[in-house]
């Protein structure tokens, strides 16, 4: 997916002919089923993770292939577990803690930014965490507000954590087992809405390192960088941006700790036009950082000021008729990047 | 875990009348329940929703033994207490179909409906998200002077949550007036509370000094005779109580929860026996010699109200686009 | 303080003669009890806050003038003291919750984010949450890690809060005083080592609105955007650019949200250059919102790009050797302007 | 808040020389802790520290009880901990200056020391933050099959926290080799336990199913006994325990808590007469009829040991610049 010819497209979603494809939800069971039939060391620990495999159904199978000990249901104590799984990665094993709904990491924010990202510094460089928690963003659900946030951008502002948010099955499945394999406390945001997106997975292993942003399309008038589900929606923007004449590039950076910051600068370099779309609260987010990188490291070559878009700055209401106006929408990235373009 | 001291308190000797009314409220609750089922399940329902269902003498129970300027707090298995506490039919189901008539102008839905006027101070979508928000309300009316009563709601499944016993131990410091009522319907999900909570329910809250017990949630008399004793002793500054209700969900833990993998038919079975809404009218023709008619007329009565009430919902507008960024900061 | 004539210049801890001078730490205070004499339905609990005045001394005298009803020592809980914020200003009282050190706002971060941020939304305008939670940010103590963070940033991504972070002992007593009348949730950060500082404070009766940043200083070549401590660290770059002819503007934005967006937009129009400076960590912080609204609304009006300045990206180390490294200092400060003017 | 059930378990039929050694262990925190002291008000020391003095029994009690490949988890008063679990009294001292040579290369301080080749997980600044911590290593203990054991240390003030609940409901369910031991002080701060803590301690830790029993724990032969007893339990897979230990700091909360407002003098010098040194002293003495030039040996050679630790810390280097931004990640 990485590298693609200069002027094709392609979706994440379409793959070449023969090419296995397997959706989101799968990619992330595979890649967790993979790890832990390799390591004993890995286990998995969270509410209604092991006999429900989930409630989104991603885990089905995984307590039958490893039995309870290493897929285990918990009470509902999301702090505790995260707590059991900086202990436990502290001592040798490699936790994966699931939070079933990414707005429930608030009650997680002392075992992850106290405890988590800091140990390996405050040891200095003794212990070590090497833990992964996976949890999910994204609205559109009509969950309304403690259902459908999409809080990456608190964890991303702590040096110590690591923050990945694929957008497709490859990346999954790829940034997945580099989370589980890396030896510092990884967050996974998994967009709920993607669990039945298909797209090509090679059956060969592979993995995808943290800290490399992906082309998921190449293009000349215009840098598009998106994150998570947002790369769809930045994909159809830049299909109708295409049929009245505007070359998209769409970067997807797939992990916002650590950020590749040269080849979103390159880009933004090369279209002298940026916009920054995410599906976090506008403020204070991710569009704030990424929109400053481009704004300082491109400054001598872009011609309009990097626009931004993110989720609107209201808590997620219920109401089908207002949640969708809070979600950023391809027509809307279509207005942007006319306007930068114009 | 198996604590059913199914004590019964003093008989707080109350007519058929009171119970009819009572009755009365838990087939409400049935009825919305049922129909909101049917919503969900004939798409006219954006997103999911927990049924009470089976689990009715509990809110009922307590919220007759409560003022309408007492406060509750609630969950997201939350219309039972809503209506329970005074909520109208018509705004609960406008809420649930997100439209601008519902109690929250169509923004909280099924899991965050509040009503200051029924001193319903919210269902809350985070489990055990509101003990400590039933403890301010505590705390509010203490420093206040009131002699108001705030009831916490909660599933097992918040016994996991380390919030409660932050709340608790404040609360029977200060002697706040807070009755936090377990709802112990046996399962979080799909997890059965002998795997997810060890020890013994009301020890958990007696290990703190508050007064807990447990009871019976399917005979309503007998949660409101122990309501109404807790509730009389929070009142006059006896200091908070936690009450274990055992009961059980009759339905899935929420309306797209059919298959119930978790659970045997058998189990189910056997806790249909005790349905509340059919012990409460066992026993009042039995003993009240109330007859069957009676009944009849209160389930067609209640039919009439939540048909009328969901049409009013299906007919109701969406609320305008430009309500969308209202009501972020008062 | 916040109409300077145009080239006057005037530090903050700088007075007229016979203006009344007295410490952040008294401000705070005097804030407080003016508020608490004022309006029956505000008290204040925390840890050690009534009987010991808190472990900074700055509540010390509350409990005497309004005794233990309303200045109230809790149990360490965190999260339940905020919870029972939370749900006392649902029912009609102001609470100020005084979180001891803002590291451990981490505990509170759902009653935050997940309650006290959403409730009057989600009520859909029924309920309303006034409520204070003050707090603490800023290293150099040689507190290492878990003492020393400046959060501020988590919250000021999060809508339904607002976020102060005074400066001044002016800005300190008018900001709280707004806060605790605000009917929203407010979290106010101070900087602990501000406490000590001294500053003008008028004897009568004043309030500041949350939203309207303070011009601390004026000048014509760049504009330094600087919030809480940073304030005094932009205070002495600017002396030190004069120095060598290079006249600051200095931009304090008092509440990071709401954000006074259009007076930082219009210095940076003016002075073609910026600079961004907070401690909070630089990733995903205060500094990436800053510099993309202005980077975005001065994009036709400047001449270099907008540079940030937070605390370096590491946990706060304890040793005095690498901590004073990881906070902003004026000589870096200096450079970077510099370097932009140049 | 009293629940001094001072049941002395069986003897464990150790002789003066064990004791003797646990005695030496008690003198080294002692003194560390004295000379830390001096360190800071002699402002040869950065930051603060909280002083472990009048508590040394339950460290040394329950670590010499301890595998060098079991874990403890600590707190921010912890060099007892440490040192009880084998640390070294330079690359204390190194540490708690900020220089290279320490624990955690100066990145640490006082308040984040750790060593994993002594199993020492942790002190923490975080009060309860670090029960999950221990939970996660008891669970880790099981899934990997050793029979080692956790100790999570605390103070009553942890008992606010409502991770410690969730960790402990969790240990209890799946059976965790974890002991806590909350070192209950009196005070968090400058607030008294019984302004703090409603009910009982040891009934918070029962009513998860817990074993829970507090003891003295001024008197180093009592905790060590218990100590035994609960961790062979442990480890032979009888799961965790809550134990109470009943002390008392000498000094303030820290080293700049000098006037202690919030406390008598009169109950300092009551707590004094307890002092877990002295204890075991007398009773060495007496039912031991160990000479008092032991004592002095042991506390000689200590000062000397002590005293080339800190020279040793105060001549080491502090670290690079370059090391600011190391061990971000591993
Ligand atoms: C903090 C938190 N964790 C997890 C969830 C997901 N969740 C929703 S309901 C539920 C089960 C709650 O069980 P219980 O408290 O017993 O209430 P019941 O559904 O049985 O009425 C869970 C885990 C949540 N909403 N909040
Ligand atoms: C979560 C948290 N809240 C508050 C503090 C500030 N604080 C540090 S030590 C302390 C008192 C702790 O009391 P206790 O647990 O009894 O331990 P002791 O100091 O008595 O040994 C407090 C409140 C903290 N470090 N962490
Ligand atoms: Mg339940
Ligand atoms: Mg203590």
């Amino acid at each position: 997916m990485s590298t693609l010819e200069n002027g094709t497209r392609r979706s994440p979603a379409i793959h070449a002919p023969g090419e296995r494809e397997i959706t989101f939800g799968q990619a992330i069971r595979e890649a967790i089923a993979e790890e832990m039939a390799r390591d004993e060391s890995i286990f998995l620990i969270g509410e209604d993770v092991a006999a429900a495999g989930s409630v989104f159904k991603v885990l089905v199978g995984l307590l039958d292939d490893f039995g309870p000990d290493r897929v285990i249901d918990s009470p509902i104590s999301e702090a505790g577990i995260a707590g059991i799984g900086v202990g436990a990665a502290i001592t040798g094993m490699r936790p994966i803690v699931d939070i079933m709904f990414g707005d429930f990491t608030t009650l997680v924010m002392d075992q992850l930014i106290n405890q988590a990202a800091k140990t390996h510094y405050m040891s200095g460089g003794k212990l070590k965490v090497p833990m992964v928690l996976r949890t999910t963003l994204g609205a559109s659900r009509r969950s309304a507000a403690q259902h459908s946030q999409s809080l990456h951008a608190l964890f991303s502002h702590i040096p110590g954590l690591k923050v990945a948010m694929p957008a497709t099955p490859y990346d999954a499945k790829g940034l997945m087992k580099s989370a589980i394999r890396d030896d510092n406390p990884v967050v996974v945001f998994e967009d709920k809405m993607l669990y039945q997106e298909k797209g090509p997975v090679p059956e060969a292993e592979y993995t995808l390192p943290l800290g490399q942003a992906d082309v998921k399309r190449t293009g000349e008038d215009i840098t598009i960088v998106a994150t998570s589900s947002m790369v769809y929606v930045a994909l159809e923007a830049a299909d109708k941006l295409d049929s009245i004449g505007i070359s998209a590039e769409l970067i997807d950076p797939r992990t916002t700790n650590p950020l590749d910051t040269e080849t979103l600068v390159q880009s933004a370099q090369k279209t002298s036009r940026a916009l920054v779309l995410d599906e976090g609260y506008r403020q204070y987010g991710v569009t704030g950082e990424i929109a400053s990188v481009i704004a300082d490291g491109a400054f001598y070559y872009l011609d309009a000021p990097v626009k931004r878009i993110g989720a609107m700055n209201v808590p997620v209401p219920f109401s089908p008729a207002m949640e969708d106006l809070t979600i950023p929408s391809s027509d809307y990235v279509v207005e942007t990047a006319k306007a930068l373009c114009g | 875990m198996s604590e059913k001291k199914e004590n019964m308190p003093n008989e707080p000797g109350l007519d058929a009348e009171h119970w009819l009314q009572a009755y009365e409220q838990m087939v409400k609750i049935r009825t919305f329940e049922e129909t909101a089922n049917e919503l969900y399940t004939s798409a006219r329902m954006p997103g999911i929703t927990h049924l009470y269902i089976g689990e009715e003498a509990i809110a009922v129970g307590i919220c007759e033994a409560l003022r309408q300027d007492d406060y509750i707090t609630s969950t997201h298995r939350g219309h039972g207490h809503c209506l329970a506490k005074g909520a109208a039919l018509d705004k609960m189901f406008a809420e649930l179909l997100g439209k601008e008539a519902g109690y929250c102008r169509g923004k909280g839905g099924s899991m965050h409906i509040a009503d200051q006027e029924t001193g319903n101070l919210g269902a809350n979508g985070i489990v055990g998200g509101s003990a400590g928000i039933a403890t301010g309300a505590g705390m509010s009316i203490k420093l206040r002077g009131t002699d108001q009563v705030a009831v916490c709601f909660f599933g097992d499944g918040a016994l996991g949550q380390g919030l409660l016993y932050e709340s608790m131990n404040m609360a029977q410091l200060w002697k706040l007036p807070v009755i936090y009522v377990c709802e112990n319907n046996q399962y979080g999900e799909y997890t059965h509370n002998s795997k997810a909570a060890a020890g013994s329910m009301v020890g958990r809250a007696s290990g703190f000094g508050v007064h807990a017990q447990a009871i019976d949630g399917q005979d309503i008399r007998t949660v409101h005779a122990t309501a109404r004793l807790l509730i009389d002793r929070a009142r006059k500054g006896g200091g908070p109580a936690f009450l274990v209700c055992n009961t059980y969900r009759f339905h899935g833990h929420h309306v797209g929860d059919i298959d119930r993998p978790y659970r045997t038919r058998e189990e189910e079975a056997e806790w249909a026996k005790r349905d509340p809404l059919k012990l409460l009218e066992d026993w009042l023709a039995k003993s009240q010699h109330v007859e069957a008619d009676v009944f009849q007329r209160i389930q067609q009565d209640v039919k009439t109200a939540v048909d009328e009430a969901v049409d009013f919902a299906l007919d109701a507008s969406f609320p305008n686009e430009s309500e969308v960024d209202r009501h972020v900061y008062a």
